[in-house]
């Protein structure tokens, strides 16, 4: 990124598409006309629009939690907070008083540095993730190359950052919570990844930006011209789609923090300001891989339908991150927690297979122009298997019928 | 008027062989359970290859379309050298395939009905998708290589098959002889075929004259020469012979054929008319250029007359021995042998065309006579003694019909069956042959024998009275076994028409010449000639069988009729000459005396020389004790714990600890280290 | 040449770290520390794609297996042992030492390279995947074959252990909570 | 897990998924009736409503009184039953007594601890006068950690009307029954006023016009 | 110093740390950890002298330091399986108590 260039017109600057890039551009036009530096005020910039992403999703943090709790209540019929401020929307205020001013307990046998560590590394890779996602058109914070393999790279840290949560509490439930949490994150890394590579394939690039351009356009005039609306897209999609919910510890796979076996997991020797961290990092992580998903299969900042130019390509991406969030709150508050065995065998033998059949159905799908005989070829490749695979889960994988020996059934 | 087909057809070419291929790739992930689908999926594989075979077929009838290449696929590049497999559409092949999927096709058919109480029914079907698939590969392929592997695949599943019921110790040893035997004769197929790559550095039979079986390769092939001054090519056309020999059943590789009778019927009519047993023959006609490359003014070369030779005595051999036999099923196999013979004869002497009528009529009234043979066997409560039959034509009319038509086409029957012209046109390429007569004596001499042993084992089993001790009635089989015995009938009949003289347009069609009907080709002396020795041959075989078996003992432990009159020579054959017994004195004797003489040594030698020092050691050690005893005992203590302690001490550096010995190493390495920077300096 | 200078003395002191320090958890975690400081490197001299796949790789996937196989057999500190035992790790540096020096040797004799080579340009995805796939492709079948067998191997040497884990259940269980 | 029998019973088996799509639904339908029926809305908002307690609820004790005055109406006698019986020993009692030391069957000091007190409602079974209740009372959290909750004859003490709010039945089967022992009593004594005064008529030559006097 | 020279010190002393974790630690795993600190200092020569040295258009060394990470995997995944099967017989991971073939 070069310095300031005086050439934008203000035009360009205001114009809508360009909102999110306003505060880098006027820290670069403000430090420009103090008589910076280049290189000052390129850090600038860039700072600023670091701090842009960061606010934004620190205050959609905010919001998130409140509103989590608002639905999660609207759904069993209860009301949910309401008493800070109007329709208690100042509750994210308070609870981060509270959580601020409460006391920092270590406890004796612990390790205090990595205990320190270890929520300061959970937030740091999501944040560092939510950098080089595409928002619009214009709003790529970091633009990389290899953006997604970054992306994964650094989605790898959170599991080393659990680990030291949990070894360095010293005691039982944090580290039990820890081994849950890695084993799971292992096994759902893998079809995360693997569903990744059709995208990848397909599009033949791994920067962001160019995996959202490859989706431009509307099949028939009106299909958006997204990877979901593909036989093998929709598949990858599913597929990633369950396992982000495990990747972010989401109900019903949030059985790392598991509260009524394992207290709080690798969080439970936390207080005050470090669990507010991993509720951070964990929300942080929920939106990167959210934002991912919609990149990847949703077809990024582009409109839904075709004649909607002259909208703000960022406000797409935003209402997408909005439904699949509210897919998630829905989800937890509709399904029960799964056990973890059952947790292990689903991604070993249901999704990992189907992360790999979606593989060469890409291939195939690419080769074959994704016409007709791609409809033909891969649907049945990838239908026919999830329906088995999904009966054998059911039939054969499920655990036997239990039998209460001192109640009746 | 297949000329819409041709676009699409370096496509589907591709998924001749690769149907069945994946049908048995699925049955054999298919639970056990699912037999009945397991047969569906391989039957219907195989129709849909068959139709694109029959489709193919129509292609390669265009004149001037008649060969095309399917373009090669780099299999693998290994540095510089790529190897590429791809497949090979002319008219000996596109007939080939269209044969091999449409008899196989009606086996399947009739191994549903067949073998439908079998445990493992679904995987029975597996096999049999396997062993066709890769006979396709054979048939269609475009490189030698591509064609070895098949090959292999070929000999795999007649393994599997053959043991199929491996619980019978009989049936796996069976499977071990035929798999053992015929690798014999691909290791000999394997370096031929590496010399040929290594001398002319490709393995694709036609590359845009490139290729194995193009001028260019022939002739430097041919220029070539090696030991004793034979060319390449005929040096490695011979090892591909012997390759041919094992797979075909040719003496002395012929031991496994007789013996792969311990498979399922279906299984026997499949090897022997299908796949495995063509897949030598269809060898030697395939890479027919190479032995012909070094041919002199008359056409002779060394491998062709071996190959001649081999076939006579071959074709001779086995009908002599099926005259003796009594399991219904090994007169067959024994026939198969001597047929093979005359293909070998017919391809020998020049007649490749010849050779693929006959192997294909052949393969006709073959799969019909087993699946007869296996109709009756099933009819006769699985009991497969001609002896212990007769009188068969009553209770089970249409496949006395049926087996009648296959037994006439086989012997030879005159005009309407095409046995009779195949083994015609075979006898007259061996009568003109430059190189002798004596592959045409013998070839004739079998083929009166076979019209005689075919016709003592039609009286035994269909005429007469019955002969069966102990045995329930016998009955008709359902139509699912019948249906392809009157397809193939009628296949036996039909194929008459399009090899006659007077219009030989099958071998005009392989010749890749355009045939024409000439009515006068009948009347030429030398055919007229050869007609009337064929009609001799055939009357005198059945007429002397039919006098001499006509009236049987219906006692089933009667002698048979020849065996009086032969005495010891009758034995001799029903030993098959003694092949097995010659084999089992000349390799096997040898090594279990091997054996017993190492195992005496040690009984003998060893075990008498360890008492005597046995005994000396004791005695020595009475003496030690005595001395012992006498005051040495204190010294003789000290000395022992002197030792122990330092074994104790020596064995502690053996501590078992893997770091210890690297650290060892690693100190040696640098001691080492030191020295040659030392010594540099 | 800045960023590896405040780099490299970084990766040494890590380094030592992994080899030096007696808990072994501190030890595997100075480890991760180490090799992403290998990935920092890499981006740094600009091969991005092989830096990214070291970090996902060996942070990712080694450095947490190691981690996870600790906490599965927690073992117990080595500081005492290792004072205790002055034999093994003398005996070690002579081996290691003269290791060093060679090794620091050869690394003299090859800076004799010229100092002013044009430096290579950094590498794109592309040309490098296309060179993967095209000269190297038996290499990327035949390491995709290796995996696919370590995968099997490990998933039988787990079942394996399982089942003799039950027949013998005489054996006494782990005692957890030394942390 | 849709069939109403068992959820994986042998050879009944749906669509996959089908199950958990209707989970969703029935989530669904939660939440958005939850904003126009306000009958599926249980919450009862706290300090500005509340909802109303059971006849069966109990917390800590209080005395009864009749009447309008706390003192002279207390039905408790002293005689200290609840606090030999109170199994954490949280009643603390005083018998009043007048100068002479006789005692004026009332309580001079009467403390109940509630940060001790289990709430287990034994004084009031065993109380023969009718004096103790359990309370409904629930907001009592103070600052006053001990003398904030060692509650006096002041808080204990609270009338009989505010015992008909809380237990109506108990109440007015109380008030019965001691209105007739009231009554049985008036006419014991009644009885026995007549009979002193009949023996006193025995013993007196012309009671009525004494009576008359009177 | 160029950087060439700095990386292959580093790339030495890592190496001559690795050998020595092998040599002296006693915990298996710790031994593997030994084990990754010599393969990556290999892998740093790759990418040195791919960067520094000589021109290499068919990139030969980051080429070979990708094979190199993914064996890497595989042997830290079988490594580790057959320590955790050591360690289930014998309930340690400690090397020298594994001398069952002791003289």
């Amino acid at each position: 990124m070069s310095g300031f260039d005086a050439s934008h017109s203000a035009a360009v600057l205001w114009a809508p598409e360009c909102w999110p890039r306003l505060p880098q551009r006027l820290v670069e036009m403000l430090l420009h006309f103090c008589g910076a530096p280049d290189w000052l005020v390129t850090i600038g910039g860039l700072v600023a629009a670091a701090g842009t992403v960061v606010g934004v999703f620190l205050t959609g943090f905010a919001l998130l939690s409140l509103i989590e709790r608002k639905t999660l209540a609207r759904i069993q019929n209860r009301i949910g907070p309401n008493r800070a401020g109007w329709f208690g929307i100042l509750q994210p205020v308070a609870d981060g008083i509270k959580m601020l001013t409460k006391e920092d307990i270590v406890p004796t046998k612990a390790e205090w540095f990595l205990h320190l560590l270890a929520p300061i590394l959970i937030v740091v890779p999501s944040i560092l993730a939510l950098g080089v996602l595409p928002y619009g058109r214009e709003w790529v914070p970091v633009p990389l190359d290899l953006g997604l393999l970054f992306f994964f790279a650094v989605g790898t840290l959170t599991e080393l950052a659990v680990f030291m949560a949990g070894w360095a509490s010293g005691s039982k439930f944090p580290m039990l919570g820890a081994m849950r949490a890695i084993s799971q994150m292992v096994s759902y890394e893998l079809p995360l990844m693997l569903s990744a590579l059709g995208v990848i394939m397909v599009s033949g690039t791994l920067s962001l930006p160019g995996i959202v351009a490859q989706q431009s356009g509307f099949l028939l005039g009106f299909i958006p011209a997204w990877n979901v609306f593909t036989p093998w897209g929709l598949s990858a999609g599913l597929v990633f789609y369950i396992a982000s919910i495990a990747e972010a510890n989401r109900c019903p796979f949030d059985l790392p923090e598991g509260e009524s076996e394992i207290v709080a997991g690798h969080m439970t020797e936390y207080s005050g300001f470090k669990y507010a961290l991993f509720f951070m990092g964990e929300y942080l992580g929920l939106f990167a891989i959210s934002g991912l998903g919609i990149t990847l299969f949703l077809g990024g900042w582009q409109a839904p339908f075709p004649g909607l130019g002259s909208v703000p390509s960022w406000i797409w991406f935003f209402s997408k991150l909005v439904v699949v969030i509210f897919s998630f709150l829905w989800i937890r508050g509709t399904f029960p927690r799964v056990r973890i065995d059952q947790l292990m065998r689903f991604a070993w033998l249901c999704l990992i297979p189907m992360a790999l059949l979606t593989i060469p159905a890409a291939g195939i799908w690419h080769f074959a122009g994704g016409g007709l005989i791609g409809w033909a070829v891969t649907v049945p490749m990838l239908l026919v298997p999830w329906v088995v695979l999904t009966i054998h889960y059911n039939k054969r994988l499920a655990p036997a019928t239990r039998t209460y020996t001192f109640a009746d059934s | 008027m297949a000329e819409p087909f041709h676009p699409y057809l370096p496509f589907l070419l591709w998924w001749v062989p690769l149907l069945p291929l994946i049908a048995g790739a699925v049955i054999a992930i298919l639970p056990n359970r699912y037999g009945r689908v397991a047969s569906q999926i391989a039957t219907g594989a195989l129709f849909l290859s068959c139709l694109i075979a029959l489709a193919a077929l129509l292609c390669s009838l265009t004149p001037g379309k008649m060969a095309s290449s399917i373009p090669a696929v780099t299999w693998l590049t290994f540095g510089d050298v790529a190897l590429q497999v791809g497949l090979w559409l002319d008219p000996m092949s596109a007939a080939m395939a269209a044969m091999v999927t449409f008899v196989a096709l009606w086996i399947f058919v009739y191994s549903i009905g067949y073998m439908e109480k079998e445990a493992r029914f679904g995987r029975f079907f597996g096999f049999l998708s396997l062993f066709c698939g890769a006979m396709l590969f054979v048939v269609l392929s475009n490189s030698l290589l591509l064609l070895f592997m098949a090959w292999e695949l070929v000999g795999l599943a007649s393994y599997m098959l053959i043991g199929f019921y491996f619980e019978k110790p009989t049936a796996a040893a069976a499977a071990q002889k035929a798999f053992i035997t015929t690798r014999v004769g691909d290791m000999a197929f394997f370096i031929g075929m590496i010399w040929l790559y290594r001398q002319s550095g490709t393995l694709l039979f036609y590359d845009n004259g490139n290729g194995l079986l193009e001028s260019g390769v022939l002739h430097s092939l041919a220029g070539a020469t090696t030991v004793g001054g034979l060319a390449v090519s005929s040096a490695a056309a011979l090892l591909l012979l012997v390759g041919a020999m094992g797979k075909s059943g040719q003496v002395p590789l012929h031991t496994w054929l007789p013996d792969a009778m311990e498979g399922p019927t279906p299984v026997s009519a499949l090897i022997h008319a299908a796949t495995m047993v063509a897949a030598g023959v269809f060898l030697v006609a395939r890479t027919h250029p190479i032995f012909s490359a070094a041919a002199d003014l008359n056409g002779l070369s060394l491998p062709l007359i071996a190959a001649a030779w081999i076939g006579g005595i071959t074709a001779l051999y086995a009908a002599l021995v099926a005259l003796a036999q009594t399991d219904i099923k090994r007169i067959l196999a024994y026939s198969t042998v001597s047929q093979l013979g005359f293909m070998m004869v017919a391809l020998g002497t020049g007649g490749v065309a010849a050779a693929m009528f006959h192997l294909i009529a052949h393969a006709f009234f073959k799969a019909l006579l087993f699946l007869s043979a296996g109709s009756v066997i099933h009819g006769c409560h699985e009991e497969q003694d001609i002896r212990r039959m007769g009188g068969l034509r009553h209770a089970m009319p249409k496949t006395f019909v049926t087996y009648a038509v296959g037994m006439m086409a086989l012997s030879g029957f005159p005009f309407v069956f095409s046995g009779f012209w195949s083994k015609e046109a075979i006898l007259h390429k061996a009568q003109i042959w430059p190189g002798g007569h004596g592959p045409f004596l013998l070839a004739g001499a079998a083929a009166l024998l076979t019209a005689f042993y075919m016709t003592r084992q039609a009286l035994l089993v269909f005429f007469g009275v019955p002969r069966r001790p102990g045995v329930a009635h016998p009955h008709e089989s359902p139509s699912v076994m019948l249906v392809p015995l009157y397809v193939l009938a009628a296949g036996a009949v039909l194929l008459a028409l399009v090899g006659t003289p007077v219009w030989p347009w099958f071998e005009e069609w392989i010749s890749g010449e355009s045939a024409r009907f000439d009515s006068g080709a009948l009347m030429k002396p030398e055919v007229m000639h050869l007609i009337g020795l064929s009609l001799a041959i055939v009357t005198l075989g059945v007429g002397a069988s039919w006098a001499i078996y006509r009236n049987v003992s219906s006692d089933s432990q009667a002698a048979d009729p020849l065996a009086g009159k032969l005495g010891g020579v009758w034995r001799f054959l029903e030993q098959a000459m003694g092949f097995d017994a010659l084999y089992e004195k000349a390799i096997i004797g040898p090594l279990a005396f091997f054996a017993g003489a190492i195992d005496a040594l040690e009984r003998q030698v060893f075990v008498p020389l360890m008492a005597v020092g046995e005994s000396c050691v004791k005695r020595i050690g009475r003496w030690t004790g005595v001395s012992d005893e006498k005051g040495l005992n204190d010294g003789f203590d000290r000395l022992c714990s002197g030792l122990q302690n330092r074994a104790v001490s020596a064995s502690r550096s053996q501590s078992g600890r893997p770091q210890a010995y690297l650290r060892a190493i690693g100190l040696g390495m640098s001691v080492l280290l030191i020295l040659y920077f030392w010594l540099i300096a | 040449m800045t960023p590896l200078l405040i780099l490299c003395p970084m990766m040494i002191l890590a380094a030592l770290g992994a080899v030096w320090l007696a808990r072994p958890v501190h030890a595997a975690l100075f480890l991760a520390l180490a090799l992403a400081l290998t990935a920092v490197v890499y981006l740094a001299v600009g091969a991005d794609f092989i830096g990214l796949v070291q970090f996902m790789v060996y942070v990712g996937a080694v450095a947490v297996l190691i981690v996870f196989s600790l906490l599965i057999t927690r073992p117990g500190d080595e500081a005492e042992e290792l004072l205790r035992r002055p034999r093994s790790w003398v005996t070690g540096l002579a081996c290691t030492l003269p290791v060093f020096a060679v090794l620091v040797y050869a690394a003299s004799r090859h800076t004799c390279l010229p100092d002013a080579a044009p430096e290579n340009p950094s590498l794109s995805v592309e040309s490098f995947g296309r060179v993967l796939f095209t000269t190297h492709a038996p290499a990327v079948l035949a390491v995709g074959v290796l995996l696919t067998a370590v995968m099997i191997g490990a998933a039988l040497f787990a079942k394996e252990a399982h089942a003799s884990s039950h027949t013998e259940p005489t054996r006494k269980p782990n005692t957890p909570g030394d942390s | 897990m849709n069939s109403s029998q068992h959820p994986r019973s042998r050879g009944r088996w749906s669509i996959p998924g089908l199950g958990l799509l209707k989970g969703l639904a029935v989530t669904a339908q939660n939440m958005l009736q939850s904003y126009y029926r306000k009958d599926r809305m249980t919450t009862v908002q706290y300090p500005e409503q509340r909802a109303p307690i059971s006849p069966n609820f109990r917390n800590f004790p209080f005395l009864c009184y009749d009447g309008s005055d706390p003192v002279a109406g207390l039905r408790c006698t002293a005689c200290s039953i609840c606090e030999k019986e109170c199994p954490p020993q949280c009643i603390y009692i005083v018998l009043d007594r007048d100068r002479s030391g006789k005692s004026l069957k009332r309580p001079k000091v009467f403390d109940i601890d509630v940060s001790v007190c289990m709430n287990c409602g034994i004084c009031a079974e065993v109380c023969p006068f009718d004096s103790i209740y359990m309370d409904g009372e629930y907001e009592l959290s103070t600052d006053d950690r001990f003398g904030g909750l060692l509650f006096g004859l002041d808080r204990l003490s609270k009338s009989a009307e505010y015992h008909a709010t809380l237990r109506p039945d108990q109440a007015t089967e109380v008030a019965a029954r001691r209105h007739a022992e009231e009554q049985k009593n008036l006419a014991v004594q009644a009885a026995k006023a007549a009979k002193l005064k009949a023996e006193k008529e025995k013993n007196a030559p012309e009671p009525s016009t004494e009576g008359e006097h009177a | 110093m160029t950087p060439l020279s700095l990386l292959l010190i580093v790339s030495s002393l890592w190496f001559t740390l690795g050998l020595f974790a092998v040599l002296t630690r006693r915990n298996a795993i710790l031994i593997l950890v030994g084990i990754e600190l010599m393969l990556n200092a290999a892998n740093l020569n790759f990418i040195a002298f791919w960067r520094y040295g000589p021109p290499d258009p068919d990139f030969t060394g980051p080429l070979f330091v990708l094979f190199s990470i993914a064996i890497a995997a595989a042997e830290a995944a079988v490594g580790l399986a057959i320590i955790l099967m050591v360690f289930r017989h014998t309930r340690s991971t400690d090397l020298n108590r594994l001398d069952s073939l002791h003289g």
